[in-house]
């Protein structure tokens, strides 16, 4: 690592220095895409330090960030580094309830905030809040009349006049930063328990940054689409550290619903999107597929069928005879080529989809249609990656190899060990879970059970905590069989139980858009979630995808035990709202086991139905109850290593 | 001073043929708004199918019901293949419709009938009358008057169907208001049948008249042309409005002819009409006797 | 939130109307109509239907030529003003029945509202050189500010025909606040809303009043909606003016309630 | 399925209102132009110019006028012939009285003074709309023609009333030749086009188009009716009298009051219905077809005479082609009111959004 730019304002200001007119930011904003150059943006994070520095935010202070993906909140993050301070993302979809917690725990006294609805909900935090002092926004609509709030534009006038009352301050105070330092807090979403704030330095997201830049041969031309929430690792990462680092483009869009619209129009080199976004969006590919004429539809399934075949081979690099390629070409003109268009992914040279596991399918199909797909494993812990999947060694089920300059190593009991300069420096406050968390080796751990396969690359299992044992004694990973199950398009969510018991069951979402679609089709009528998942059809849909799983399952082995024996249909969608789920889509098992205990009793009672009422929160925010009779299935099961017969 | 009031009438009398012509378009329009620009090219076809039918030898008796019979399916036609699919398209859609109807029929007919000017004989003579002549010094040209007698004729006839019958009436629902003509139960395909029947068999009365005067040929179609003017005077729904501003119309532009021409090198006949309509125009848009519309918005 | 949250403060009458009569035909729609609007207020027009609402506002936009009366705009009597110059007057206004210009985009109808304020001739526009192409751009950033304000950047091309009523509604709102009014007119901006969209409406309504400081002058029917945001409310019957006062002078007026109120609800 | 849309952003308002703002269309135009200045002019024969291309190019001039009149202003007219017959006429006047009247200046005269004589008849169209209207504008159309061929300082006396039209000299250069009559037709009309299109997307062809969909509320953004329609009448008429003279100058080599008669007028109108009213896409498109239509008849019919010996006599082949003309326009009208342009549009959307369906 380069001494003199080991923290993020260095770089920024290198940046302005060696490519100062080149397009550094970009948003979509009054129907164009409004771009700022290097130079403008070390300017502005000059007035925005300055700024708060003229507010009195000081060297070691947390700068709460909170909002959708705008430029000047990933400048003010810079702002705050530079004075030696400690941004903290938090999730802007959160309520005001959940704010309070972290604004707390982060003893949080300013805060950097997008518009007016994150206002509101800072003002009615405060009272919970006492330290909350200076709350400043971006977006000024609807705000004038607030008290006590100011506009990011009014800060930075201030700056500016500060900057010129104390010229040299903002310089000295960059360089006073130094690689050791915390560079950012940022709250783990906390399967279990309360979310612990994660603290990093600079060095750390620095080499993490690096190490994915070498490992890509990313460049200061590719350009990225950054869309995901700034308090998850990944967007930190991708849209920060390697955006400094290796100096590309990072897009804005224009709004939460026009991402999809806008990703076309950037068409992005570098993009990052978590399996359920490739999944919607090869869902609508589908759905849209089948209103198409005839010709097309033949021409898809056809060309498909061929990437299928030969596409990732290609991708790889791997030997294809001249055949299929000839037929690959002519099917990149008629289709692959226009379906990446369509899609906005005509330019990607390097995407990437982590957070879950991804299903075999979903990824070849992106793969075989010349999107350079992988995966990646890690943790925020990790600065986001431990492994990479490297160009031409990829493979759907793994998680790839060690990114550079880290170590990797697994536990006796499974646990996956990872040691390197990308760790966490510690948890906030919470010096007890910093210690359990990283050994006297200097190994974190990282809670989850997998292994490294013969060709080198890491396979996650399951999380090592859920790892358990039947009552057979045969090993039982419920996430593994989750995954497998949410595989299906028409799978949303699963959750399977079976830890000390004699068999496995599972909850079953369905996915509404997939299944509905396949309802209508066969029209069969229903008038909305509940009513949809009680059809005996749809229970049949569902009991084929977990026969299919089941013949998998046989043929892993010890695996091979944990077949799902009897499952149900839930009534209604695991929702964050409800706490079924976290705000990144992971399900809460030990929370829904109590919620739902009636639901399993009946499943192991061998009922075949259950009643059940349940508590939830609308869209609007209103709750209310819903009751169902859950009707329960039994699913057809396989010996062991009977697998290749049966599926 | 004679020679005015024999000008005055002869362009009258013309005027009342105008009226006819002019009829067949107020009653299409009255009737489904349509503006059939047609017209026209309905009297050439209705003209050349009788001369085409005596040519093979039809007696007038038969020829005038056969052709009488052809305007109408033919009429039936245009409304069932080109109106009906273009029914809610708006106005100007229909208007273009009818233009492009116009050189289609212009085609056909002279596809079958061939191209070539025929003369037809009524079996009036286009001859001043004696006994007027004698008394007054006045000529008058007996097959005008008794073509303007036919054409008056038809113009009450239409004028008392339109008023009096039930289907007349059922029209002018129709004309005012299409849904709630079809609310209260009237067939508006059927009606609309009717109208385009019943404007065949006017375009058959004036391609004869007209045919028997200038001789049936290409030319009859721009008779039509000459009943434009007529109608915006007179108002495209207004069946007074139709006969008046033919009266108008054939007074003016003879007299125009013949007292203005001469000083203009003569030929304006051919657009005098429409300027005086279109001046007219100027001072009472709705014409002479459409109502005045106040907009509301 | 309610109109009387701080930040604008009502000044003088921006807007006066002295006895105004108008009759078509014989039948009159106006009564001696006397009322004035205050800078920067809020002012509702209410009134059974037919009450002659909306031929008051024709009149005040000069779509309609009062037989009697006067009215002062800015201080300055108008005589015979036709619905353009008013317009350049800097009053702007929404329809009742939307009156949008089907066969264009939403941000052509929206760049409409701007022709006020772009002077290239026509030989500069086929052009399209200079300040031809300098206007096009100026104003279309300040059309893309009043798109952003009223939340339509996801349908800024779509053809209007193609809107659900709503956003048309809304789009019609954009054309008038595009003309940077001072005076801005709205002829039943809810009729025919759901709730959610009427709410919607209500904060852009509030909000162009607070942003911009425009002056509003509003029918409605709504007896929630007028009584929330108005600051002061007209209320017409057969053509003729019953009260006139704030949203509470007027819930107590007996004649309004006779007139009204008490039938409407 | 062509189209690469995908990175292709708007930095700048200008890039987003541009005419072509995708880059595969501004290449396929590239590629059409290449072909219209070079491939043609070098592989045409005399008759494809002289033929088709020069009337086909000329009449997508006058289609453009009208359709700024009646597809954007939505101002009906059925007097298009005439305004080119004052166009025609002016530019011959232009030429003979003032002694080295550049010919490029005397065409463009001839617009100037058709677009004031449209403006005359323009006039009623602040009172009258609609049919009334359009009935107005044949007076336009019989008038006009009339005045042409009474008042003989116009045709300089001429007996016949058929001029020979002077030869085109620019710049000393003699444009004798078919291909360079086309060349220099063809860089007009594209000039022209262009500028049609420039004003249709700005302010001025907004107006029109607010008058033509709701006048009321146009007035009461400030949009000037009588300004907006006067102005429509003047420049689609500008357009007519340029194509006009184009017409006698480069096409027919005569100036005669009969080639504008009101059959002429329809045929444009008919461009403009077919090619797709409000776009000057429409109007080359509209063009092409008829132009195209009876060259296609003829060669039909001579195909059947020599394959199946069905002998079509000539009078009737003119009258077929009526009833061809009358019967495509209904059938347009039925099937696709918004004519070819809209065809292409559509095809267009299917493409770009390859392989769903549109």
């Amino acid at each position: 690592m380069n001494s003199s730019l080991d923290t993020f304002p260095r770089l920024l200001l290198e940046h302005a220095r060696v490519r100062g007119d080149r397009p550094a930011t970009r948003e979509k904003d009054l129907g164009i895409w409004q771009t700022w150059t290097w130079a403008a943006v070390a300017a502005d994070v000059r007035a925005l330090a300055c700024g708060l520095a003229a507010e009195g935010f000081r060297r070691g202070m947390h700068l709460a960030i909170i909002g959708d993906n705008r430029p000047r909140l990933y400048w003010s993050m810079i702002a705050a580094q530079a004075l030696g301070g400690v941004p903290v993302p938090m999730y802007q979809d959160a309520p005001a309830a959940e704010f309070a917690y972290v604004l707390n725990d982060a003893e949080i006294a300013y805060a950097v905030v997008e518009d007016q609805e994150q206002v509101d909900k800072m003002l009615e935090s405060r009272p919970a809040v006492p330290s909350l002092a200076h709350i400043f926004y971006d977006d000024a609509r609807g705000l004038r009349n607030y008290e006590g709030v100011t506009a990011l534009d009014v800060l930075m006038e201030k700056g500016r006049a500060f900057d010129r009352a104390h010229p040299g301050f903002f310089d000295t105070e960059v360089a006073k930063g130094r690689a050791e330092d915390v560079s950012v807090m940022l709250y783990t979403s906390g399967t279990t328990g309360k979310p612990k704030g994660v603290r990093q330095t600079h060095r750390a997201f620095i080499v993490a940054a690096q190490g994915g830049v070498e490992f890509d041969h990313l460049v200061a031309d590719d350009s990225m689409l950054s869309y995901l929430p700034m308090a998850w690792v990944g967007d930190h990462l991708f849209s920060y550290a390697q955006w400094l680092v290796a100096g590309f483009t990072i897009n804005c869009p224009e709004s939460g619903d026009t991402v999809m619209t806008d990703l076309r129009e950037i068409g992005p080199t570098y993009y990052f999107a978590p399996p359920r976004v490739f999944e919607n969006l090869l869902t609508q590919v589908m759905i849209r597929m089948d209103d198409a004429s005839s010709i097309k539809r033949w021409l898809f399934a056809h060309f498909t069928g061929v990437a299928r075949r030969v596409g990732s081979d290609l991708l790889d690099g791997k030997p294809v005879n001249a055949i299929d390629r000839a037929h690959y070409a002519l099917g990149n003109v008629m289709i692959y080529g226009p379906l990446r268009n369509v899609l906005g992914m005509s330019r990607i040279r390097v995407a990437y989809t982590a957070g879950a596991a991804i299903g075999p399918d979903l990824f070849r199909f992106y793969r075989s249609i010349g999107i350079n797909l992988k995966q990646l494993y890690g943790s925020t812990e990790t600065c986001a990656y431990v492994c990479l999947q490297p160009d031409g060694g990829v493979k759907f089920d793994t998680v790839g190899i060690a990114a550079p300059r880290v170590e990797l190593r697994i536990a006796a009991d499974g646990e996956v060990l990872v040691r390197g300069p990308m760790l966490l420096k510690e948890y906030y406050k919470r010096a007890d879970a910093t210690a359990e968390s990283i050994d006297a080796d200097g190994y974190f751990h990282t809670g989850d059970a997998g292994f490294v396969d013969n060709a080198g690359q890491l396979k996650i299992i399951d999380r090592a905590r859920d790892v358990g044992k039947l009552a057979s004694g045969a090993i039982f990973a419920p996430n593994y069989i989750e995954n497998k199950l949410k595989f299906f398009p028409h799978v949303k969510e699963a959750v399977v139980f079976g830890n000390g018991r004699d068999a496995v069951c599972a909850f079953i979402n369905i996915d509404l858009g997939s299944v509905g679609n396949w309802a209508e089709r066969r029209g069969i009528a229903y008038s909305g979630y509940t009513d949809l998942a009680a059809k005996p059809e749809v229970y049949k849909l569902i009991g084929e995808c977990i026969e299919k799983v089941n013949a998998e399952l046989a043929g892993e082995g010890a695996l091979g035990a944990s077949q799902v024996r009897r499952f149900l249909v839930l009534h209604k969608e695991l929702d964050p709202d409800d706490d079924e789920l976290t705000r990144t889509r992971k399900v809460r098992r030990s929370f829904i086991a109590e919620k739902y205990a009636v639901l399993i009793d009946a499943l192991y009672s061998g009922k075949t139905s259950q009643h059940i009422r349940t508590q939830m929160r609308f869209e609007d925010g209103r709750s209310g109850m819903v009751a169902a009779d859950l009707h329960i299935d039994d699913a057809r099961t396989f010996a062991a290593g009977a697998a290749q017969k049966a599926a | 001073m004679s020679f005015f009031f024999e000008v005055l009438i002869g362009g009258l009398l013309s005027g009342v043929m105008y009226s006819l012509v002019a009829l067949g378009f107020v009653l299409i329009y009255k009737a489904s708004g349509v503006f059939n620009f047609a017209q026209g090219a309905m009297v050439f076809f209705a003209a050349l199918t009788y001369v085409g039918l005596l040519e093979h030898g039809l007696s007038p008796w038969l020829a005038a019901p056969a052709t009488l019979a052809i305007m109408v399916v033919l009429g039936l036609a245009i409304e069932r293949v080109v109106l009906r699919p273009l029914v809610n398209q708006p106005q100007i859609t229909l208007f273009m419709a009818t233009i492009g109807l116009t050189f289609f029929l212009e085609g056909l007919a002279q596809i079958v009938w061939g191209a070539n000017v025929r003369g037809l004989d009524l079996g009036l003579q286009d001859e001043p009358m004696q006994w007027l002549a004698d008394s007054t010094g006045i000529n008058v040209s007996k097959f005008d008057l008794v073509a303007a007698g036919v054409a008056a004729f038809m113009v009450t006839l239409l004028a008392l169907f339109f008023n009096r019958t039930r289907i007349g009436r059922a029209l002018r629902a129709v004309a005012d208001d299409h849904q709630a003509a079809l609310a209260v139960g009237i067939p508006l395909q059927q009606i609309w049948g009717i109208v385009w029947g019943v404007a065949g068999f006017v375009a058959l009365v004036a391609g004869l008249l007209w045919g028997a005067r200038n001789g049936v040929q290409y030319a009859l179609t721009f008779v039509a042309l000459k009943a434009l003017p007529v109608l915006i005077l007179g108002g495209f729904e207004s069946i007074p409005g139709a006969i008046v501003g033919g009266l108008i119309i054939g007074a003016s532009e003879k007299l125009a002819e013949v007292y203005l021409g001469p000083f203009v090198g003569g030929g304006i006949e051919g657009w005098f009409p429409y300027v005086l309509a279109l001046l007219f125009l100027l001072v009472r848009p709705e014409g002479l006797f459409g109502e005045k519309i106040i907009r509301r918005i | 939130m309610t109109a009387m949250s701080g930040g604008r403060s009502i000044g003088g009458a921006i807007l006066a109307l002295d006895n105004i009569t108008l009759s078509f035909g014989g039948v009159k729609a106006l009564t001696g109509i006397s009322f004035d609007v205050r800078e920067h207020e809020i002012r509702a027009i209410i009134g059974p239907n037919g009450a002659g609402k909306s031929s008051l506002l024709n009149v005040i936009n000069g779509v309609y030529h009062p037989q009697q009366g006067t009215i002062t705009f800015r201080g300055e009597a108008r005589h015979g003003m036709n619905a353009h110059d008013v317009a350049a007057h800097g009053i702007a206004r929404t329809f009742q029945n939307i009156a949008l210009f089907k066969g264009m985009s939403v941000l052509d109808n929206i760049m409409t509202g701007r022709n006020l304020k772009m002077h290239a001739s026509v030989i500069e526009q086929a052009i399209y050189l200079g300040r031809a192409r300098r206007e096009e751009m100026e104003n279309r950033a300040m059309v893309e500010a009043v798109i952003d304000f009223l939340e339509i950047q996801h349908i800024r091309k779509t053809p209007v025909g193609r809107l659900p009523y709503g956003l048309q509604k809304r789009v019609e709102l954009a054309r008038a606040l595009a003309a940077e009014p001072s005076l801005l007119l709205l002829d039943e901006p809810m009729a025919g809303m759901n709730v959610e969209e009427k709410q919607d409406m209500c904060r852009f309504v509030l909000d162009v009043n607070e942003q911009y400081g425009t002056t509003i002058v509003l029918i409605e029917h709504d007896m929630g909606v007028v009584m929330d945001i108005s600051d002061r409310v007209v209320v017409l019957d057969y053509g003729k003016k019953i009260g006139d006062g704030t949203p509470d002078e007027i819930r107590g007026n007996q004649a309004v309630i006779d007139a009204y109120l008490g039938v409407a609800h | 399925m062509f189209y690469r849309e995908a990175g292709q952003f708007k930095l700048s308002y200008n890039a987003d209102a541009a005419i072509f703002p995708i880059r595969q269309d501004r290449i396929a135009i590239a590629a059409i132009a290449l072909i219209a200045f070079v491939a043609i002019p070098l592989l045409a024969t005399p008759y494809a110019f002289t033929g088709i291309l020069i009337p086909f190019l000329i009449l997508s001039l006058a289609a453009i006028g009208l359709n700024i009149l009646t597809g954007y202003a939505g101002q009906l007219s059925l007097g298009s012939a005439a305004f080119m017959a004052v166009g025609a006429f002016a530019s011959y006047n232009f030429m003979l009285r003032i002694p080295g009247m550049p010919i490029l200046l005397a065409f463009i005269g001839g617009g100037v003074m058709a677009a004031l004589v449209g403006i005359l008849f323009g006039l009623p169209s602040l009172r009258i709309r609609g049919f009334y209207l359009a009935v107005a504008t044949l007076a336009a159309q019989f008038f006009i023609l009339w005045f042409l061929t009474k008042v003989g300082w116009i045709t300089n006396y001429s007996a016949s009333g058929v001029i020979t039209a002077q030869p085109i000299v620019i710049l000393g250069y003699e444009f004798n030749t078919p291909s360079a009559k086309y060349l220099l037709v063809l860089s007009i009309v594209t000039l022209m086009a262009l500028a049609a299109k420039n004003m249709a997307r700005g302010n001025v062809g907004r107006s029109w188009m607010a008058v033509r969909d709701m006048d009321v509320a146009a007035e009461v953004i400030g949009i000037r009716l009588m300004r907006a329609k006067l102005l429509a009448f003047a420049v689609s008429s500008f357009y007519c009298g340029v194509a006009g003279a184009l017409f006698a100058y480069a096409y027919l080599g005569t100036v005669e009051p009969e080639a504008y008669n009101l059959d002429l007028s329809f045929r444009i109108l008919f461009m403009v219905i077919i090619g797709g009213v409000g776009t000057v896409l429409g109007s080359f498109l509209g063009s092409a077809f008829i132009t195209a239509l009876p060259v296609l008849l003829s060669v039909t019919v001579r195909f059947l005479d020599s394959s199946i010996g069905l002998h079509i006599p000539e009078s009737a082949i003119s009258n077929l082609e009526l009833m061809v003309f009358g019967g495509l326009i209904i059938f347009f009208l039925i099937v696709e009111p918004h004519g070819l342009a809209r065809l292409w549009q559509i095809g267009k959307e299917k493409l770009r959004l390859w392989p769903f369906p549109h």
